[in-house]
């Protein structure tokens, strides 16, 4: 088993040494964690109010969307996952080549889904499935439920996306620093922004289903 | 009181206890060392609760004697419209009036409430009642005056720009006096069953609810009070709770025999029918209770 | 306490010690921004219920319009709410305390609390940026469709100042719980910790537990105000009741927010002035997190007669009562703390006895407002502003002006006026009286709130409401000059424990050095040990007794 | 509950830093089971069972996520606390709005 890097330097006041920081950077992401969850669970309540009393909008809602695509996010997202698990190894045995090189895969994995979500948005917007600002316009009921079908769609995978976007800015700056190298960044605070990361990753593990896969069957 | 003589008896303890343990040089200089005691904390904490619970219960049942208008009376339906910012009212004789309410003393009368945009609240201080009127939504209420009288009622839910003169009077009147009233009817005011026949024919809602043809649709007279059953399986007995859903979502509870691939063949009415038409079209096919043939 | 230069060449002087403030990572001086910040949204909010009670001392629209009225009554309630009662007592008292009470050099993450100031800031100043170009009109609960689809106002401006407010609130909240677990002294052991942190300890949960709700629900408010997404508005499919839900799934357990670090405040008070143990301290201790816990599955009772469900009703309203239950068992363990004990009336403890005494009006009104068949009365009425603004202003302020009285020698070193402190806390309790006991009356007859204008059978009532609100504008003056007043001139210095009170932060300098401690201190025996502790020294200008 | 043995808790292996084997079979797992998911949703189960299967799928690999990714298994007794009031909270939250929705 390698050395976990535990180097004085890297202790922080208020904390006495590693174990400790590390504990209460932990102790603080969940308590973080917590609350996001909460966030989050708002807009699944609004979900499963909908869904529940508009099944047949919800399902046809959800044959617009693109299973195959959403499934290589997905897929994408798990892979930045593990990425990230090794960028905190390498951060927690002091290898900061590793560390540099981890974080960029996980920030390029994280673009790219960015890229598919962007090229999604783009091709709904382009075939009119957007919240439709007056439901009197709307000619019919199937329209006027697909609007809020696509309001749900839209802020879900928008408020999702905007934490993606937080996570990259971070870990590209983590990642620069980690590469320029003058000083080997603190493990602990990788070891939180990988919390972050996985967060958002479980996050999309639940809208991923309860949006792209209501339709099918 | 109660909870006025708990405080009373708060603020009694506190006031004796300042006084008599005040801190007094040379004789009362340290107080005395006593760290708590078990069997008062528990003591009082079910004191409390029994208390409390007694008060929910006297509350509880207060308020389950408004959630329906008592078995066996005559009832007044009133349609209570708010909108920025006024009332307007429908009699069930079809009288409409705005800031105005008569009633008459002594018959139960129920206002179903409903909004044109934002939520309101129709407040009545002297009848203790109150009951928000939400968009899209009816709520009901109901009261019984049992002097004659005016009562003031105001907008209790704030509702923007003029929500305080979002008020008016409930003008209480003998019986005989209200039907009177009720009789004045101006040109255009139509009794709400008559009004609700005439929703019921604009929409050809006869074309497929008909008692003598083999239709797609199930006859409606005497369907309220009716035991229902439905594709699932489930039961139960037709109110107008049911009949405004089957009206707005007819696929939600489709009845046995009646499903078109699962679901209903009739079109939602949500958005088509006004809260106004809807209350009347619901006001009519209450009226079909007891009656034979007359949804043609 | 801020040591601006005055020199000739003080002003390059000045601009370091701005910037030294401005980039201090120093809990207690993050704490001392927080006074002056909270000070000012609390002066602001004050002038505007000043401005409101004038114009309600007639019955028509007499000195604004009811326009202008509706949105004077939005932004006091939106400052008073968010920018002064939520985090006054934690982010002052808490932020400058809980290290010093705990034994730490600092919060667990001192960078967080400053960046949590500057994001309480940037919050404050979006609302003020709206309140000046033309304020918001929805009332603080923003209640929908009014607020999202209906009204002209600056709606999202200030939803954003609130949605910011949150964010900071969360950031203490979070903390406070990382730094009550990781960073107590050695011997401090959860039983022996001062009731004042666990009750900080219980609000950081309320905190990081139901913000992240109201800040969501906000942001949906904002998004239908912009494109109508069809979630809370009727005429785009959505639920004003699911609105509601969100809304009081946050602002009900806020108010414990509001309450909870001022019970913790009385908790030390009442002991040091009484000279004994806190009675029942184990009780006091779990009746805190019950209140946190409960607290959050009571919201319904905002919403008897908005067309919730019969059955929900009943439910929350059980619960409305099991929630009253701690906290009366709070009010007879102070009581049971008064008895015995050698009791000195200082000005802390004047606050505090008012404090007792309004918080029972507060809570047994609520009890009132419970009770389903009462409620569907007094609901959206006089008597529910009389009874929050009991529990708000009687209670929090009266326990955040207790808690600055009783360590402003620690904080800054000096001691104020005793005389004049007396004087304020006396002024502030009849003021309030006068104020709300004719607003408790005009409810039960029947005046909606949130009303610019009313019948005239209400005129009598309403101006003895506003003749108070002027005697409690005159109370709230006298503390802010006793206290300024210590800070200049000749001021008697405080010696590290005027009042011969027990906790850690007594045991330090007065005002503490920047690490707090010179020793890490060690602790061997349980809190409010008043039996053991040193005697108080008098202050000049007021004899005890 | 001494507050020195607080300061620095956890599992007793959270200072180790991840193993790779431990992560890529984990990884392997969450995308065998996104298979499975995508799979499933083309197979009639009726709405609720494609809610019920879609939500435990889902669950489970949240809970791979969380178990292995973010070591939640290997940290003390106070982030598996904070986690779990994250959950029991939103079930507050979900619980008494169905309440009211369900029997209005």
């Amino acid at each position: 088993m390698a050395e976990l890097h535990a180097d004085a330097r890297l202790v922080r006041e208020p904390f006495t040494d590693v174990a400790h920081q590390r504990a209460a950077v932990s102790l603080g992401m969940w308590v973080f964690i917590a609350q996001e969850v909460l966030f989050f669970g708002v807009l699944f309540v609004w979900y499963g109010l909908f869904r529940a009393q508009h099944p047949d909008v919800v399902a046809a809602g959800g044959r617009a969307l693109d299973v195959p695509l959403a499934t290589v996010m997905t897929v994408t997202l798990l892979v930045s996952s593990f990425t990230m698990v090794l960028a905190v190894r390498s951060a927690m045995l002091g290898a900061r080549r590793g560390l540099a090189g981890w974080l960029a895969a996980t920030g390029l994995l994280a673009v790219a889904f960015l890229a598919m979500k962007a090229w999604e948005y783009h091709h709904h917007i382009a075939a009119g499935e957007v919240p439709v600002v007056d439901l009197h316009a709307a000619s019919s009921v199937v329209e006027a439920g697909r609007a809020q079908f696509f309001g749900l769609y839209f802020v879900m995978t928008g408020f999702h996306a905007l934490h993606v976007v937080g996570g990259v800015l971070v870990i590209a700056w983590r990642a620069l620093a980690a590469a320029r190298g003058r000083e080997l960044p603190r493990w602990t605070a990788i070891m939180g922004l990988g919390l972050y990361w996985h967060l958002v990753d479980v996050v999309w593990l639940f809208v991923f289903p309860a949006l792209y896969l209501a339709g099918h069957a | 009181m109660v909870v006025g003589l708990a405080t009373l008896g708060v603020f009694a303890t506190m006031g004796y206890f300042v006084w008599r343990y005040r801190y007094r040089p040379g004789v009362n200089e340290t107080g005395r060392d006593v760290p708590g005691s078990t069997r008062l904390e528990v003591g009082w904490t079910i004191a409390t609760t029994v208390v409390f619970g007694g008060i929910f219960a006297l509350g509880a049942a207060g308020f389950a004697e408004r959630q329906h208008v008592p078995a066996g009376r005559d009832v007044e339906d009133v349609l209570v419209v708010g909108k920025q910012w006024m009332w307007k009212f429908q009699h069930g004789g079809g009288r409409r009036e705005i800031a105005v309410l008569h009633v008459p003393v002594g018959r139960v009368v129920r206002l179903s409430l409903t909004s044109e945009d934002v939520i309101h609240s129709f407040y009545v201080p002297a009848f203790r009642v109150k009951q928000d009127a939400l968009p899209g939504r009816t709520t009901t209420l109901w009261f019984e005056a049992t002097t004659p009288g005016t009562y003031p009622f105001a907008c209790a839910e704030y509702c923007g720009g003029e929500h305080s003169r979002m008020v008016g009077q409930i003008v209480a009147m003998p019986a005989e006096a209200y039907d009177a009233w009720l009789e004045h009817r101006e040109p255009g005011e139509m009794p709400l069953a008559a009004a609700g026949r005439e929703v019921f024919a604009r929409h050809d809602c006869a074309t497929c609810h008909d008692t003598h043809a083999n239709k797609p649709a199930p006859p409606l007279e005497g369907l309220v009070g009716r035991r229902r059953v439905f594709e699932d399986g489930a039961a139960l007995v037709a109110d107008e709770a049911y009949l405004r859903e089957s009206v707005l979502e007819p696929s939600a509870r489709v009845v046995a025999g009646y499903a078109v691939a699962g679901r209903s063949p009739m079109p939602s009415y949500a958005g088509v029918l006004t809260n106004e038409e809807l209350f009347e079209l619901l006001y009519y096919l209450r009226t079909l209770k007891d009656a034979t043939g007359v949804s043609r | 306490m801020n040591t601006t230069a005055r020199t000739p060449s003080g002003a390059h002087r000045f601009w370091g010690t701005l910037r030294a403030w401005l980039t201090t990572k120093d809990h207690k001086k993050i704490a001392v921004l927080y006074l002056l910040t909270i000070t000012l949204f609390f002066v602001i909010g004050g002038v505007i219920a000043t401005i409101m009670r004038i114009e309600l001392a007639g019955p028509g629209e007499d000195v604004v319009s009811a326009e202008a009225y509706n949105r004077l009554f939005s932004l006091h309630g939106v400052i008073m709410v968010w920018f002064f009662l939520i985090p006054a007592v934690p982010t002052v008292l808490g932020n400058y305390l809980i290290p010093l009470m705990i034994g730490a050099p600092d919060l667990a993450f001192p960078r967080l609390n400053l960046a949590s100031w500057y994001v309480f800031v940037a919050g404050g100043a979006l609302t003020l940026v709206a309140m000046v170009t033309g304020g918001v009109d929805t009332g603080w609960t923003f209640y929908t469709p009014y607020s999202s689809t209906f009204s002209q106002s600056h709606v999202v401006l200030t939803v954003c100042g609130i949605f910011l407010a949150g964010v900071s609130s969360i950031f203490t909240g979070l903390n406070f719980i990382v730094t009550i677990h990781k960073l107590r002294a050695p011997g401090l052991t959860w039983f022996r910790l001062p009731l004042f942190v666990w009750t900080h300890y219980a609000t950081s949960i309320i905190l990081v537990l139901a913000t992240p709700v109201l800040g969501m629900t906000l942001l949906l408010v904002l998004i239908e105000h912009a494109v109508g997404i069809g979630i809370f508005d009727p005429a785009y499919g959505g639920d004003p009741l699911l609105f509601q839900h969100f809304f009081w799934f946050y602002s009900h357990p806020a108010v414990y927010v509001m309450i909870l670090p001022g019970m913790g405040v009385v908790s030390e008070v009442i002991c040091c002035f009484s000279r004994r143990r806190i009675f029942g301290y184990r009780f006091i201790a779990w009746a805190t997190l019950a209140i946190a816990v409960f607290g959050f599955l009571v919201w319904g009772h905002h919403m008897f007669v908005s067309g919730q469900s019969y059955l929900a009703s009943l439910v929350f309203s059980v619960l409305s009562y099991l929630v009253a239950v701690p906290s009366a068992i709070k009010v007879f363990n102070w009581l049971a703390t008064l008895y015995g004990g050698a009791i000195r009336l200082d000005t802390p403890m004047l606050y505090v006895l008012g404090f007792i005494g309004l918080f029972t009006v507060g809570g047994v009104t609520g009890v009132v407002l419970a009770t389903l068949a009462v409620d569907v009365h007094l609901h959206d009425t006089y008597f529910v502003v009389a009874h929050f603004h009991t529990i708000m202003v009687g209670g929090m302020v009266m326990a955040y002006l207790a808690g600055l009285h009783f360590w402003w020698p620690k904080m800054t070193g000096r001691r104020y006026d005793e005389r004049l402190g007396r004087l304020g806390a006396v002024l502030v309790f009849v003021g309030f009286l006068l104020t709300f006991l004719p607003q408790f009356i005009l409810g039960y007859q029947g005046l909606p709130r949130r009303v610019a204008t009313y019948d005239e059978r209400f005129h009598l009532l309403q101006v003895m409401s506003s003749a108070g609100a002027s005697v409690l504008a005159l109370g709230y003056l006298v503390p802010a000059v006793a206290l300024v007043k210590s800070l200049f001139g000749k001021a008697e210095p405080a010696g590290r424990n005027p009042w011969g009170a027990t906790g850690l932060e007594w045991q330090t300098t007065s005002p503490p050095p920047a690490e707090n401690f010179l020793a890490q201190p060690v602790v061997t025996g349980d809190a409010y040990d008043y039996p053991n502790a040193p005697a108080p020294v008098a202050a000049r200008g007021g004899a005890h007794g | 509950m001494s507050a020195r043995d607080e300061r620095r808790e956890d599992g007793g292996r959270a200072l180790e830093p991840p193993s790779v084997v431990t992560s890529l079979v984990v990884l392997a797992a969450l995308l065998a089971l996104t298979l499975a998911t995508v799979a499933l949703a083309y197979v009639d189960l009726g709405t609720v069972g494609h809610v019920v299967v879609g939500l435990a799928i889902a669950g489970a690999k949240a809970g791979l996520v969380m178990g292995f990714f973010m070591h939640l298994g290997h940290e003390g007794r106070l982030p598996r606390l904070f986690a779990g009031f994250g959950f029991t909270w939103l079930a507050f939250l979900v619980l008494f709005v169905v309440i009211d929705v369900v029997t209005r």
